[in-house]
């Protein structure tokens, strides 16, 4: 626990009162160091993320001696407590009195919703880390980039995998009942079936579900595998209990369950689950083995999606800040930059965004093994250049209904 | 009233409309109507924690409840002054229907009920994401224009919220110390004792569950007018809790107890928690010291050592006023 | 023929298996002073609290002045005339006695409804109350808080809450409990003061005073009610002798 | 419906329901006797769940783990009531206030000593393979746990029923007043019952940990369970106890295999119904 974790620069609590970044000319500002907002999660049930989050964030700030380009970094972290209204009140704080000049995070998609209309109206560029779908597609904010993936940007490439590669017929799926929940298995179940896959049971449980025995006992026989969309110590749960009543069933999931952060707490109940994500600590990228070596150096721990995700919008603000000429002081030029930024070597391998501000990148299929006493996700599979659509048309996809319980609709549930 | 309190209330009166001016940064005045919000919903609360003795852990599902209908109906076309008068009905009528489940229990019964009662409408927003967006939330797609005047910048939400809060004060002021509020606290002291004097102790409650609700209503619109946005993490237990918590922390038998609580849980979670990363043990620490050193909350505990100072610095006065009167 | 005051008929209630009363009929007309005995757990309280409605009894019947009064609320028995004081105190003891006479005013009073008027300015209730109070004894007490009061002073407060609400029919129960034999002479004096209009029914021990004062007395004895008539008649009953005064 | 189906789910609800009666005893207890709701219940169970990861990682046998850590919980339990609950005896409103913030410091705690990510506790080795019954796997563990809540409900029974401090608590959850008069030492009673609440609660943590692992927010997802199980059984009552937990763990286990969109209102209205026409829940030996 020896993190440096205050990295919230007190002497700002001077500098900021009354003046309101917008106001302020450009050339004057441009002085200053760049203000950078950070919205993470430190207590309640959601820390365990946003500590991961913030992981990333200082270990690159650290690397980069607090610069972008050449100018200074001021990061101001704030807690939202996993909590929309918390979220929202602490952006206003990020914005209204610390006139940050961007913002990264916050961790849940309902976070992010519930600051998006702040967000619109103040016209603050925001680097996200949620997967909430329709931030980038139906009700796209023109402020937003999100460099990781939507909730179920990486379910389509699995669900790709496990009918073309894996020759899966009988799937069930598990999730989260939220959005998340829905959408990742939604992703998984269109591609899935698409390919002659059958969906044959869908389970979603309560966020705060004490025990999944029961839903665990009602699992169909003869599946071939067992697809879960369950987030943080949900997942975790539900795979220790799953192999606790004895069942073998082939795990597949999204981009949550078998986290790198958690996967030697899981030891053999995990071994052989194969999941979508756009990231594994195993990729062989230069900028990849740094990151992992430093997060294990400063934390003694493994990276999670997290603390990726977090360094990773590091790495893609940096660049759009060289591109824009370090004015973040111009929002719209700024935004422009966010947008059309491409980053060859970042620690997922190359990205750029599409023009709603979703990213573009590999996604990568990745089995959990065990090398050297250690368990790891090795990537067996990669699909480059997977954008929030693909492997669907953008106008099509969105003329369709946002991923739902009930969308796609489930024709081949046996009951 | 007396000169004393006339001069006392002059003098918040004129600080509180001062505020925007004085802090001038438009977070902190946002700051200051959280504040009011809260405080509205502590006092609402109040009404029947502290004048009826009745503690509810689910007072949030007002705001799942006329917060909700609110946004809904406003998206399904109606003005927004309808909107709000519908739904602080269809609100308050739920109110009506949760107080008579309510009160077929007594004490942790009660506690109970109103904790399962918060809990359902919890689930049903969760779950009916068909019609509230589940997990999602929803977005309420404008504050309103009362009397064409536009609500969008701080210091007039402020003004707005301030204006809410102090006519629901007024209100609860009147009503504390009116015949039904003696009627009430005499219901919490006495319940068999009321009876036999003539007076219908469950309708008493019921009314006073009925009225609280629609006040917490009445905070629950502020509550989207500010927000601009609900999802089910507004409505869950830990926010029934917090308000609960808020108007015992200040103080439940005082008006003035529920709105410092309020000042004090709404400014640690927002504002000391940039600061103190342990503020949840923060917070956990005031409730605790509080109570060990002022039982009854901070406002009795504080004028109870305010007296005890007077009569230490003059106590022969003190002493010869108290004999009478005390 | 005017009706009966209060007339009970064929009255029963089981706590469990256990009856409490018995198939307990009694009536008292207008104006009558009735005197209750029997030893504890006779169900002389019991009795009371089915006539008043804190308990619902099993069967029989309750009139007061020929209207029944199964099924109603306590408060609406009330709200016909009746009142009742208790053995063991009830008062709100964190408040002046002049508020606890206030409470008991307000409940026959439709004022008590009223969530916007301030109490306090009703001089007229606060000067019922005092003239209550001054009935009793406690006029300069009125300010005091229950809480600094004496017992006696407070056994006097109930008698005060009860009268000032003018019942028709006033039920006591053991007014003369822990008190004092000057404070027993101040009650028995503001008994006996208590107007015609008014009909008592009192649970007492105390027989000096309880024999005085009542004209008519009922033995009540496990539950049931044994002996009826003048206080001559009850007293020279051999049954009473066995029961009560016997011990 | 197939007949494993019944099987297997009355084995879940059973299983769950001797996991809520070591979560809910003590909380009946020291509710029952003292009329204190310890909010903070909850956070016991969660914290001895963590303590028994700690010791469990270094090596300690799992069931004097349980043990130790549930007189770890046990230790803080006496803390609070000695130092803290018995300043306000009888002010309710603050005992809530109290036991809340209680439950914030001990999770917040849990937050920065344990970090945020969910620490499996291993069950015994020899329970981890799963029972066959009638074809189907089940949790040798979760059966045990069963097992441990009957022996525990026979204990308790033995000493509520028939020891002398059984007699002294009965007598003082019936009446108090009387309970001090007849010179029962009400204090160390007080104290003594909080130990043992407590403790269950702990223990039930290290127990339940196999099976719920310690997270942050175990806390919150028990304590509700905790509250319906009292309120469905009963206050104060050890049968009300038993029975409300079982009764949860079927209402729980039955409600969402057979309606599973009712999954957030399968325990809450249940308990809605039981409270309006049975204010005394099913058992309730205290007015709540």
């Amino acid at each position: 626990m020896a993190i440096n974790r205050r990295t919230v620069i007190k002497g700002a609590l001077a500098t900021g009162v009354a003046s309101q970044a917008f106001k302020i000319p450009a050339a004057v500002a441009q002085a200053g160091p760049i203000r950078i907002g950070f919205l993470t999660v430190k207590t309640g049930p959601l820390a365990s993320g946003g500590l991961q989050m913030e992981q990333g964030v200082t270990l690159f700030f650290k690397e980069r001696g607090n610069k972008l380009g050449n100018r200074a970094v001021e990061l101001h972290t704030a807690d939202t407590g996993g909590n929309p209204a918390q979220a929202r009140t602490k952006t206003q704080e990020l914005v209204e009195r610390l006139n940050v000049h961007c913002l990264i995070g916050p961790l849940a998609a309902f976070e992010a919703l519930a600051i998006d209309d702040y967000i619109r109206s103040t016209q603050t560029p925001i680097l996200t880390v949620a997967g909430a779908e329709d931030i980038t597609q139906r009700k796209a904010n023109p402020w937003v980039v999100r460099p990781s993936a939507t909730s179920a940007q990486t379910s389509h490439p699995l669900g790709d995998y496990a009918a073309k590669d894996l020759k899966f017929k009988r799937v069930a799926t598990f999730g989260d009942d939220f959005a998340f929940g829905h959408e990742c298995v939604a992703g998984f179940q269109r591609t899935f079936e698409d390919n002659g896959g059958k969906v044959v049971q869908k389970l979603f449980t309560p966020l705060n579900a004490p025990d999944y025995g029961t839903y665990i006992s009602q699992l169909k026989p003869n599946l071939d595998a067992v697809f879960t969309a369950h987030a943080g110590s949900n997942g975790f749960k539900f795979i220790k209990q799953l192999r606790e009543y004895g069942n073998k069933t082939q795990i597949l999931g999204g981009f949550t369950p078998v986290d790198e952060s958690l996967l030697q707490q899981m030891g053999d109940d995990a071994l052989g689950a194969i999941t979508g994500n756009w990231y594994s600590a195993q990729l062989e990228f230069l900028g990849n083995k740094k990151f992992v070596e430093g997060i294990q150096r400063d934390f003694k721990v493994d990276p999670g999606v997290y603390a990726a995700e977090t360094y990773l919008c590091c790495e893609v603000l940096e660049q759009a800040v060289k591109d824009a000429g370090g004015k973040v002081e111009d929002k719209a030029a700024f935004m422009k930059a966010l947008k059309t930024v491409k980053v060859p070597n970042t620690i997922r391998g190359p990205v750029s965004f599409d023009e709603l501000g979703n990213v573009v990148g590999n996604s990568y299929i990745r089995k959990v093994e065990k090398k050297g006493g250690k368990y790891v996700n090795t990537v067996i599979k990669t699909y480059a250049d997977v954008g929030q659509f693909w492997p669907y048309k953008q106008d099509e996809f969105l003329k369709n209904p946002v991923y739902s319980r009930d969308f796609p609709p489930s024709k081949n549930l046996e009951n | 009233m007396t000169r004393w309190n006339a001069i006392w209330l002059a003098i918040v009166a004129a600080l509180l409309i001062a505020v925007p001016t004085v802090i001038g940064n438009e977070f902190y005045v946002n700051m200051a109507s959280q504040v009011l919000i809260y405080a509205l919903f502590a006092l609402s609360i109040n009404m029947m924690l502290g004048y009826g003795g009745m503690v509810s852990l689910g007072h949030a599902g007002y705001l799942g409840l006329a917060g909700y209908a609110c946004i809904l109906l406003t998206i399904n076309g109606f003005d927004q002054l309808s909107a709000a008068i519908l739904a602080l009905a269809f609100s308050t009528v739920m109110a009506g229907f949760f107080g008579m489940l309510s009160l077929r229990a007594p004490g942790l019964g009660f506690i109970m009920i109103t904790l399962a009662l918060g809990q359902i409408v919890w689930g049903i927003a969760y779950r009916a994401n068909d019609l509230t967006g589940g997990d999602n939330g929803l977005r309420l797609p404008a504050r309103p224009m009362p009397f064409g005047i536009d609500l969008n910048s701080a210091p007039r939400f402020y003004y707005f919220a301030l204006a809410v809060v102090a006519v629901a004060l007024f209100f609860i002021w009147r009503f504390s110390r009116s015949p039904f509020g003696a009627s009430l606290m005499g219901a919490r002291d006495q319940p068999r004792r009321m009876s036999m004097l003539g007076h219908n102790v469950w309708l008493i409650r019921w009314l006073t569950f009925v009225l609280a609700g629609f006040w917490g209503s009445v905070a629950s619109l502020l509550f989207v007018y500010y927000n601009l946005f609900l999802s089910p993490h507004a409505l869950g237990l830990q926010q029934s809790a917090e308000i609960l918590l808020m108007a015992i922390l200040g103080g439940a038998s005082s008006l003035a107890g529920p709105i410092v609580g309020a000042a004090i849980i709404t400014l640690v979670k927002n504002v000391i928690s940039s600061y103190v990363e342990r503020w949840n043990t923060l917070l956990g620490a005031i409730f605790v010291i509080v109570i060990i050193f002022m039982p009854y909350g901070l406002v009795p505990g504080c004028r109870e050592l305010w007296r005890r100072i007077a009569q230490r610095r003059k106590p022969s006065a003190s002493k010869a006023a108290s004999e009478p009167a005390a | 023929m005017t009706a009966p005051a209060l007339e009970i008929a064929g009255l029963n209630k089981r706590f469990g298996g256990l009856p409490a009363t018995k198939n307990v009929s009694l009536t008292v007309m207008p104006g009558e002073r009735r005197l209750i005995i029997g030893p504890n757990g006779a169900g002389k309280t019991t009795l009371f609290n089915l006539v008043t409605g804190d308990l619902s009894a099993d069967s029989g019947s309750v009139k007061l002045f020929g209207q029944e009064l199964m099924g109603m609320r306590t408060p609406e028995r009330v709200h016909r005339g009746l009142a009742r004081t208790y053995q063991i105190l009830t008062l709100f003891p964190r408040e002046k006695l002049v508020h606890n006479v206030v409470l008991a005013l307000l409940g026959l009073d439709k004022l008590r409804w009223n969530p916007w008027a301030v109490l306090t300015g009703h001089r007229h209730l606060y000067d019922q109350a005092r003239e209550a109070l001054a009935q009793v004894g406690l006029a300069a007490s009125a300010e005091r808080v229950v809480a600094e009061t004496s017992y006696g002073e407070r056994r006097r407060l109930e008698l005060a809450m009860a009268l000032a609400q003018k019942p028709k029919v006033l039920l006591l129960d053991e007014p003369l409990a822990g008190l004092s034999q000057g404070e027993r002479q101040t009650v028995r004096e503001l008994l006996g003061k208590v107007p015609r209009d008014v009909t008592i029914v009192m649970i007492e021990h105390d027989m000096d005073t309880a024999l005085g004062f009542a004209e008519r007395i009922t033995l009540l004895h496990y539950g049931e009610v044994i002996v009826e008539g003048t206080r001559a008649e009850v007293v020279a009953d051999r049954r009473t002798r066995e029961v009560y005064l016997g011990d | 419906m197939q007949w494993q189906f019944w099987i297997i789910q009355t084995l879940n609800s059973v299983a769950f329901g001797g996991l809520l009666f070591l979560l809910s005893s003590g909380f009946s207890l020291i509710f029952g006797l003292m009329r204190i709701p310890n909010l903070a219940h909850g956070a016991f169970f969660m914290l001895g769940a963590y303590f028994g990861y700690s010791l469990l990682a270094r090596g300690g046998n799992f069931w004097l783990v349980a043990l130790v850590a549930g007189l770890g919980v046990g230790l803080l339990g006496i803390a609070l009531e000695r130092f803290v609950l018995r300043q306000i005896s009888g002010n309710e409103q603050g005992q809530v206030l109290v036991t809340l913030g209680v439950s914030f410091i001990i999770a917040d705690i849990c937050l920065l000593a344990w970090t945020g990510d969910p620490m499996p506790l291993p069950a015994p080795q020899a329970l981890r393979r799963p029972l066959i019954i009638a074809g189907y796997a089940f949790p040798t563990y979760r059966l045990v746990v069963l097992v441990i809540a009957l022996v525990a409900a026979v204990g308790l029974y033995f000493l509520m029923e028939r020891t002398r401090i059984g007699a002294m608590i009965r007598a003082g959850v019936d009446d108090m007043e009387m309970a001090r008069g007849v010179g029962i030492p009400v204090s160390r009673l007080f104290t003594l019952v909080f130990l043992l609440g407590s403790t269950l609660a702990g223990i039930g943590g290290v127990l339940g940990g196999p099976i719920l692992n310690a997270y942050p927010g175990l806390d919150a997802d028990m304590l509700p369970l905790a509250l319906i199980v009292v309120i469905l059984g009963g206050a104060g009552s050890l049968l009300g106890a038993f029975v409300g937990s079982f009764a949860v763990g079927f209402l729980y286990n039955f409600g969402i295999a057979l309606a599973p969109d009712l999954a957030y209102f399968v325990l809450f209205l249940p308990m809605v119904l039981v409270l309006v026409f049975l204010p005394q829940g099913l058992f309730g030996r205290v007015q709540l």
